[in-house]
């Protein structure tokens, strides 16, 4: 096969394969927090179960077409922003658009989800909407500090330049000159990911899953396969930006190293008010950030 | 044949022939003045082709009395910017006397009337005379029959007010004669001319030059609202009758300004630090003017700021004269201010008629009760902002580009602060005229209908300002030739005096 | 005595100076009334002083000590008339600026009836109902 | 020279006729306007490039030209223009003086970016400025009374210190027309040029609403007559960018010669503008989050989206320059249909209060499809012509260096997507009010303008290569730096590349599979009511509030108080009543009333005067 037309086959596999991967990243998600909170958790399989149960579900309630169109919104934005991400150095269509554009593709998704929210007018929902947003305003600046240090220390904002930059073993993960945007950067996906301390959107006890709160049926499930693609994309990034890309198993199993940081920050902590959240995002990490991207200016 | 003398004879002979007028019917005296100046006007358009006939493009011609040639007889000039001054002074006339039409004068009407021309007279014979003392002559005519005028309501206030006028604009003059007695004193002439050529020679000492300047200055200071002098001109413009405040504006003012600038650029010459002065004095007095008006709630003292305001923006003009540029924008500034301020306050007379309210609040809304006569105010109010598509802007223009031209940046960009105030009170108001509906008592004022001829009047002003706000040229050579008597001494002189 | 009083007067002792020091002494007089009195007739008349001061002064230029009227007879007529006589243009002057100062008292008295009837008072402190 | 005549005619004439026939007739006054718009489009389109002289001035001739970038921007003039006048067809409650005032105004702009002089330049400022002002006045005053003197005070320090600048220009180079100013500009000292662009960009930066230049524009903006709110916040602004352009990149083009005034590889001009760009930028979003009314919002978020332009020209190289051009066309393009948007809003319910409104996704959806369009651009999706100018201006940003701008830039971007989401979730989201039951969708006039504002947004979106081609073309023939690497559908800078196709059709594919997705799970069941939502078994009735939407963001609010709280605002309030102090101050000393008090100070002068004689040496 000419390698057009692997990279054909690959477009349409890899979606359904990060999805899959996704999805065990969530179940092992839960396994691991049950395990370390002395529970003994669902099985590994169990969100695969959940989303083939969810769509399989008759009559959800339906508040409008934005409503409808939200979620669908939220998974295919998500989809397009996994194809501007290089996984397993396969660069995809990331030829065509560099991290801002990645940046600025990640935002459509949970775009339609808030329009989707926005229609179901559950006012729970819009106020986790409203967190999210927020938490957003916080982690942003971070995760642009951490990008722009990166850019900086290469001179190029292609994924792919970046991991070609990286090749030739540990040594030369750009985590270990980039040490602290890649802590400041590490800081900011824990808010991406939204797990512990920075849960305020769905907090469960709060606003009642947040967004979550109208969905249910193949909606809810059209929203879990967006979260288990989301995992995968952001740890992705730190992944490329950080840790060297790598071939496909590699990939993934650093990201989900990545994800797994994550999870054991998010197993012990409880969570801040989202007016703490937003500030200390703006104090610790931007400041963390910034310190390492003065120290890149300096040094380059 | 016709003379410049003219200009000044009829006038003369109108007014004192008012009573008689007076005797044949009691509505005859009404139409006198716009009689009187519709013919002065029409001579003075008659004389403009051959005032810009010759080699410069103008020319200045000497118009000799009695048969006595200067430097010995008195003279009259008549040159561009004479002819420039006195155009503005009929122009605003005309249209001031179109409103007397429309306006009932306190009793008795003919000695009203008679005032009328003569301050308009008076203020013609200044920009025309061609000898010192003759100037003063007439300038008492015009601040007398000014004060009279300002008085002639006998209410109070216009006591009150024509007092102010009378004790300042009396010392002020007095001031000028003493300038005058000085000069004679250590140059044995009066003629303008023959003053200038022994200035210009180094005949008199520096320090009674300047002691001149001092006094022509502060005397003359009080006809064109200089900062210290022109506490009477809010007093004045608020207690007298609206053609009244429309004359002393537009015409009155303007005297006193042609006379500072005649006396100062062609007798003195600028080249003796003159021009600090002007300067000082303009900027001053435009701040103060304009921070004035700023919150002012009586439109009559509002506009009556506003033209202490304008009047210090034309002298700061004068004073960046280094570069003709700011003279000509002042001369222009002069003009529009003139007409702009008549308009106003001709329009504001109408907009208050059978009212007789002049504050902010109880004119609110006029602008939906009459509004073409508002419309007509906010022209005026445009032009006098410097707006474009307004003769304002270009006058404003000129002389910023003039004042930084002449090296004043400060003093253009203070001036400019003034402008910026200034657009801050005229949008208030602006907002007053058009934002709110009227009360009952201003719906039920007279109609500006019944008032054709002082709209006419009025419009044929309007006219003007955006005739000349689109197409500036159509004034400007004017102007040129103005600039041109004003500053160039020796062109002066030996048009006076023959070629020597 | 009444010769030293002449001699003490004639110009060899004081000069013209003794007209413009009294044309100053003048203004200054009506400048003070002007400034200081409150009553609007005495700030009138504190105009007029003023006014004579200049005319005084005005005339004190034209003036030449020892020569005659401006006014041409026979025995002028047979010299230069332009040596013996006074300056006249200054007398000139001065009788119209007289007659313009006498306009302008005339103006100012009659508003100062108009400002008693409608005030009640000529303090020129309490006149000012017209201000800011 | 005819030509431009007629199209000074077309406009003034237009003015004239809608002024005058406009009270007899509504259809007239609409009629006029919009026939007057149509037909100047038609004779600029035949003007071509060209030179124009018009003899105005003591003879002089004042030029008018017409180069590539007044093309660039006086389409752009025109095509939101020409959505005005459309707009307006529904809007006969306006007089026919707004009518009159809105076709000087367009004439005004469209005169400045022709205008290759400094007198035509400066009336044709002026007259923009002055008709803004009144058509705010024509639209009813009393609650606008503020706005409207704080914008006409500040449009006209605005002016005054564009001519300061331009007077000194004058006045070093004795020339008045922009070629001859530019070839003798050799001759001015530093000094002086320095001052003269420092005042042309501050001047130029007012109507720009630079930062601390900025206070008018929010109050301005948000109390224009509605229909004219796109054109006065998308084109008048634009008015102050192109005035930077050429004050810095034309007529100052050799400041960036004088050593001493490069900092950081640019001149130290651009380096305080990428900073006063950023802060404007980040703290104009940071206010725009905490607005309660649509219009206010909008134009903080106007505010903020200028400020993005500051900071590309402040960069200053190919990247930064087609970023601001580029951003320059894509806001007016996207806040002309946000504000389109909202006066239909308007028309339609009489408020803009985002609390009194919500849940008319129902009952207007095309209103609603297209604020989501805007939402798009605006907040810098990939596909609009938003992300495409927003994505070079980043790319310039890092490329130049400028870190910590660039960090903010980004931070202001993120704040739109917040304020953009209260905005359409308040309108158009969330459950209906009781009073908008009945509410219709706009009439043709407005969705016609939507959709012919949302083509242009998807097409330079999807190619974004052709928006930078026609922005490479007017800078080369400015002789500045163009990027040059660039195709119909991608952009390549140094950092990286973007193709706006490619990023489209996989989007239109992932929407694809997600329908697929979608349409394989179950049947979905029609929701009962408003009410009938997930409340955990209370049962709620219609009048119970569920629209969440004021203080929207009240927990950020609270943690960035500190920072809202520094308001230019009030120091300038502090200013003016430093000048209303002195103003009474000065009135109550000269003009006391006292006669004898006027005698004192006429009496002081003349001793003043008098006594400094005495230094004059003979």
């Amino acid at each position: 096969m000419n390698a057009v037309g692997l990279n054909i086959t690959w477009i349409i596999f890899m979606p359904i394969l990060v999805i899959i991967i996704g999805l065990f990243y969530l179940g092992a998600a839960r396994k691991i927090t049950a395990r370390i909170q002395n529970r003994y958790g669902p099985p590994i399989y169990q969100n695969i179960i959940d989303v083939i149960k969810l769509f399989s579900k008759k009559n959800p309630t339906n508040h409008g077409v934005m409503f409808s169109l939200g979620p669908v919104m939220a998974f295919s934005g998500m989809l397009i922003s996994l194809l501007f991400i290089p996984i397993g150095n396969k660069a995809l269509l990331s030829f065509n658009g560099d991290i801002i554009v990645l940046l600025y593709l990640l935002v459509i998704a949970p775009l339609g989800m808030a329009l989707g929210v926005g229609e179901g007018g559950n006012p729970m929902g819009t106020i986790g909407i409203a967190r999210a947003l927020t938490l957003m305003l916080g982690y942003e600046v971070v995760l642009v500090i951490s990008i722009i240090s990166v850019i900086l220390y290469t001179g190029s904002a292609s994924f792919m330049e970046i991991i070609k930059m990286q090749s030739g073993g540990v040594g030369h993960w750009f985590i270990w000159p980039l040490f602290l945007s890649a802590l400041a950067m590490d800081m900011a996906l824990q808010g991406m990911l939204g797990e512990k301390p920075f849960d305020q959107p769905v907090a469960p006890h709060e606003v009642a899953s947040g967004p979550m709160v109208e969905f249910g049926g193949k909606y809810l499930g059209l929203l879990q396969l967006y979260h288990a693609i989301g995992i995968v994309v952001e740890t992705g990034i730190f992944v490329n930006l950080f840790l060297g890309g790598g071939t496909l198993f590699w990939w993934f199993v650093k990201s989900f190293a990545v994800f797994f940081v994550a999870l054991l920050i998010n197993a012990v902590m409880p969570r801040f008010r989202i007016g703490q959240a937003f500030a200390f995002f703006w104090t610790y990490p931007a400041a963390i950030g910034l310190i390492g991207l003065i120290l890149v200016a300096i040094l380059k | 044949m016709v003379s410049p003398i003219l200009l000044i004879a009829i006038p003369l002979f109108m007014a004192f022939s008012v009573p008689i007028w007076g005797l044949i019917s009691k509505k005859l005296p009404k139409l006198v003045p716009f009689f009187t100046f519709a013919i002065t006007t029409a001579i003075l358009v008659s004389l403009l082709p051959t005032l810009f006939s010759g080699q410069q493009g103008f020319n200045l011609t000497s118009v000799t009395i009695a048969g006595i040639k200067p430097p010995y007889g008195i003279n009259l000039t008549f040159g561009p910017a004479s002819a420039f001054f006195a155009l503005i002074i009929q122009l605003v006339a005309l249209a001031a006397s179109l409103y007397l039409f429309e306006y009932e004068p306190p009793e008795p009407a003919e000695k009203f009337y008679m005032l009328f021309i003569l301050v308009v007279l008076g203020a013609t014979g200044m920009v025309l005379t061609g000898d010192i003392f003759n100037m003063f002559v007439f300038l008492e005519i015009t601040s007398i029959s000014s004060y009279a005028l300002t008085a002639i309501n006998k209410t109070g206030h216009s006591a009150e007010a024509g007092f102010k006028y009378l004790l300042l604009g009396s010392l002020g003059s007095t001031l000028f004669l003493l300038g005058i007695a000085l000069l004679y004193g250590s140059l044995r002439t009066l003629n303008m001319a023959q003053l200038s050529l022994y200035i210009h020679q180094g005949h008199l000492d520096p320090k009674v030059l300047m002691a001149v300047v001092v006094l022509f200055i502060v005397g003359l200071g009080v006809e064109a609202e200089l900062l210290p002098l022109n506490g009477w001109v809010p007093d004045a413009y608020e207690a007298a009758p609206i053609p009244v405040v429309s004359i002393l504006s537009g015409v009155v003012a303007k005297a006193g300004l042609y006379a500072l600038a005649r006396v100062l650029y062609t007798i003195i010459g600028i080249e003796t630090g003159v021009l600090n002065l002007l300067l000082i004095f303009g900027i001053l007095t435009l701040l103060s003017g304009e921070l004035s008006a700023l919150r002012q709630k009586d439109i009559r003292r509002l506009l009556a700021y506003s033209s202490i305001g304008q009047m210090g923006l034309i002298i700061l003009a004068l004073g960046g004269g280094n570069s003709p540029m700011a003279m000509v924008g002042g001369l222009f500034q002069a003009f529009n201010h003139a007409i702009a301020k008549g308009l106003m306050f001709l329009a504001l007379g109408i907009m208050a008629a059978g009212f007789n309210k002049w504050d902010m609040e109880s004119l609110a809304g006029v602008g939906k009760a009459k509004p073409y006569t508002t419309f007509l105010f906010t022209i005026g109010l445009l032009s006098t902002l410097g707006l474009p598509l307004f003769s304002g802007f270009w006058s404003k223009f000129l002389i910023i580009f003039g004042l930084v031209h002449s090296g004043q940046v400060v003093y253009a960009a203070l001036a400019l602060i003034g402008s910026v105030i200034e657009v801050v009170y005229f949008a208030r108001l602006l907002g007053y005229l058009y934002g709110k509906d009227p009360s009952e008592e201003l719906l039920n004022s007279t109609l500006e209908s019944k008032k054709g001829f002082a709209l006419l009047g009025m419009t044929f002003l309007a006219a003007f300002v955006i005739l000349i706000g689109v197409y500036p040229d159509f004034i400007t050579n004017f102007i040129l030739g103005g600039t041109a008597e004003l500053v160039y001494k020796s062109f002066y002189i030996s048009s006076i005096l023959g070629g020597i | 005595m009444s010769e030293a009083i002449k001699t003490f007067f004639s110009p060899s002792v004081l000069g013209p100076e003794i007209f413009y020091g009294s044309s100053v002494a003048l203004f200054l007089i009506g400048l003070y009334m002007v400034l200081v009195k409150k009553n609007l007739v005495k700030i009138a008349i504190g105009l007029t002083f003023i006014e004579s001061g200049v005319n005084l002064f005005l005339i004190s230029i034209g003036y030449v000590w020892g020569k005659t009227a401006p006014i041409l007879n026979k025995t002028l007529m047979m010299g230069t008339p332009s040596k013996e006589v006074v300056d006249p243009v200054p007398q000139a002057l001065v009788l119209t600026a007289i007659v313009i100062g006498v306009a302008v008292t005339a103006m100012a008295l009659s508003i100062v009836i108009v400002i008693h009837d409608k005030y009640g008072t000529l303090n020129i402190s309490k006149i000012k109902e017209l201000k800011w | 020279m005819m030509k431009l005549l007629y199209f000074i005619g077309c406009f003034s004439g237009g003015a004239l006729l809608a002024f005058l026939l406009g009270s007899f007739s509504p259809l007239l006054k609409k009629f006029i306007t919009f026939l007057a718009v149509i037909l100047g489009a038609v004779l600029f389109a035949t003007m071509g490039t060209s030179t124009y002289q018009l003899s105005l001035l003591f003879g002089n001739q004042v030029i008018f030209g017409i180069d590539t970038l007044t093309q660039f921007m006086v389409w752009m003039t025109l095509g939101i223009a020409f959505i005005v006048s459309l707009v307006l067809w529904s809007h006969s409650e306006l007089s026919p003086t707004f009518f009159a005032l809105f076709l000087l105004n367009v004439l005004g702009t469209v005169l400045i970016f022709m205008s290759r002089d400094i007198v035509s330049f400066f009336f044709s400022w002026e007259l923009m400025s002055w008709t803004a002002f009144g058509m705010i006045l024509s639209d009813g005053w009393e609650k606008k009374r503020s706005a409207a003197v704080k914008y006409f005070m500040w449009s006209a320090a605005g002016a005054y210190m564009v001519l300061i600048g331009f007077s000194i220009l004058f006045a070093a180079t004795s020339a008045i027309r922009f070629e001859n100013i530019v070839m003798s500009v050799g001759r001015v000292s530093h000094g002086w040029l320095i001052t003269a662009i420092a005042f042309l960009v501050a001047g130029f930066g007012v109507k720009a609403a630079m930062m601390p230049f900025h206070v008018w524009a929010p109050d301005a903006y948000s109390e224009s007559p509605h229909p004219f709110t796109g054109f006065f916040s998308g084109i008048l602004s634009k008015t102050g960018v192109y005035g930077i352009f050429i004050a810095f990149f034309y007529l100052a083009a050799r400041l960036e010669a004088v050593p001493m005034l490069r900092v950081h590889g640019t001149s130290i001009f651009g380096y305080i503008m990428v900073w006063i760009g950023a802060i404007t930028a980040f703290g104009a979003s940071l206010i725009a989050v905490h607005q309660e009314y649509g219009k206010k919002l909008l134009a903080w978020s106007s505010v903020s989206q200028l400020g993005y332009i500051i900071f590309a020209f402040g960069i200053a190289d190919s990247l930064g320059m087609t970023g601001a051009l580029s951003h320059a066309l894509a806001h007016a393009l996207f806040k002309a249909l946000l504000f389109t948007i909202l006066a239909g809003v308007i028309m339609r319910t009489g408020t803009d209060h985002m609390a009194s409104l919500g849940g008319l996704i129902k009952r207007m959806p095309l209103s609603f499809i297209f604020a989501v369009v805007g939402g798009l651009a605006l907040a810098g999706i990939p596909m609009t012509i938003g992300f495409t100018s927003k994505w070079i201006i980043y790319e310039a940003g890092i490329n130049g260096g400028y870190i910590f701008p660039t960090t903010l830039i980004f931070a202001a971007s993120t704040a739109a997507f917040l304020y953009y989401y209260r905005f359409v979730y308040s309108i158009f989201l969330g459950p209906l009010h009781e009073e908008h039951q009945n509410v219709k969708e706009v009439p043709a006039t407005y969705w016609i303008s939507y959709i012919l504002l949302a083509i242009p947004i998807f097409y330079f979106g999807l190619y974004p290569g052709k928006l930078v081609g026609i922005i490479s073309t007017i800078l080369q023939s400015y002789n500045l730096p163009a990027l040059t690497t660039y195709t119909a559908t991608s952009v390549t800078t140094p950092l990286g590349t973007f193709n706006g196709m490619v990023v489209g059709l996989g989007f239109g594919a992932a929407l694809i599979v997600g329908l697929i997705v979608y349409f394989i799970g179950g049947r979905v069941r029609k929701a009962a009511s408003q009410t009938d939502k997930y409340l955990a078994g209370e049962v709620v009735t219609n009048e119970f509030e569920l629209h969440y939407s004021v203080d929207f963001y009240r927990f950020l609010e609270r943690k960035l108080s500190w920072l809202l709280k520094i308001s230019a605002q009030k120091f300038y309030e502090f200013i003016g009543e430093l000048i209303r102090f002195v103003a009474d101050i000065n009135r109550k000393m000269f003009f006391c009333g006292n006669g004898q008090a006027y005698l004192y100070y006429m009496t002081i002068v003349l001793t003043i005067l008098i006594l400094s004689i005495w230094r004059i040496k003979p």
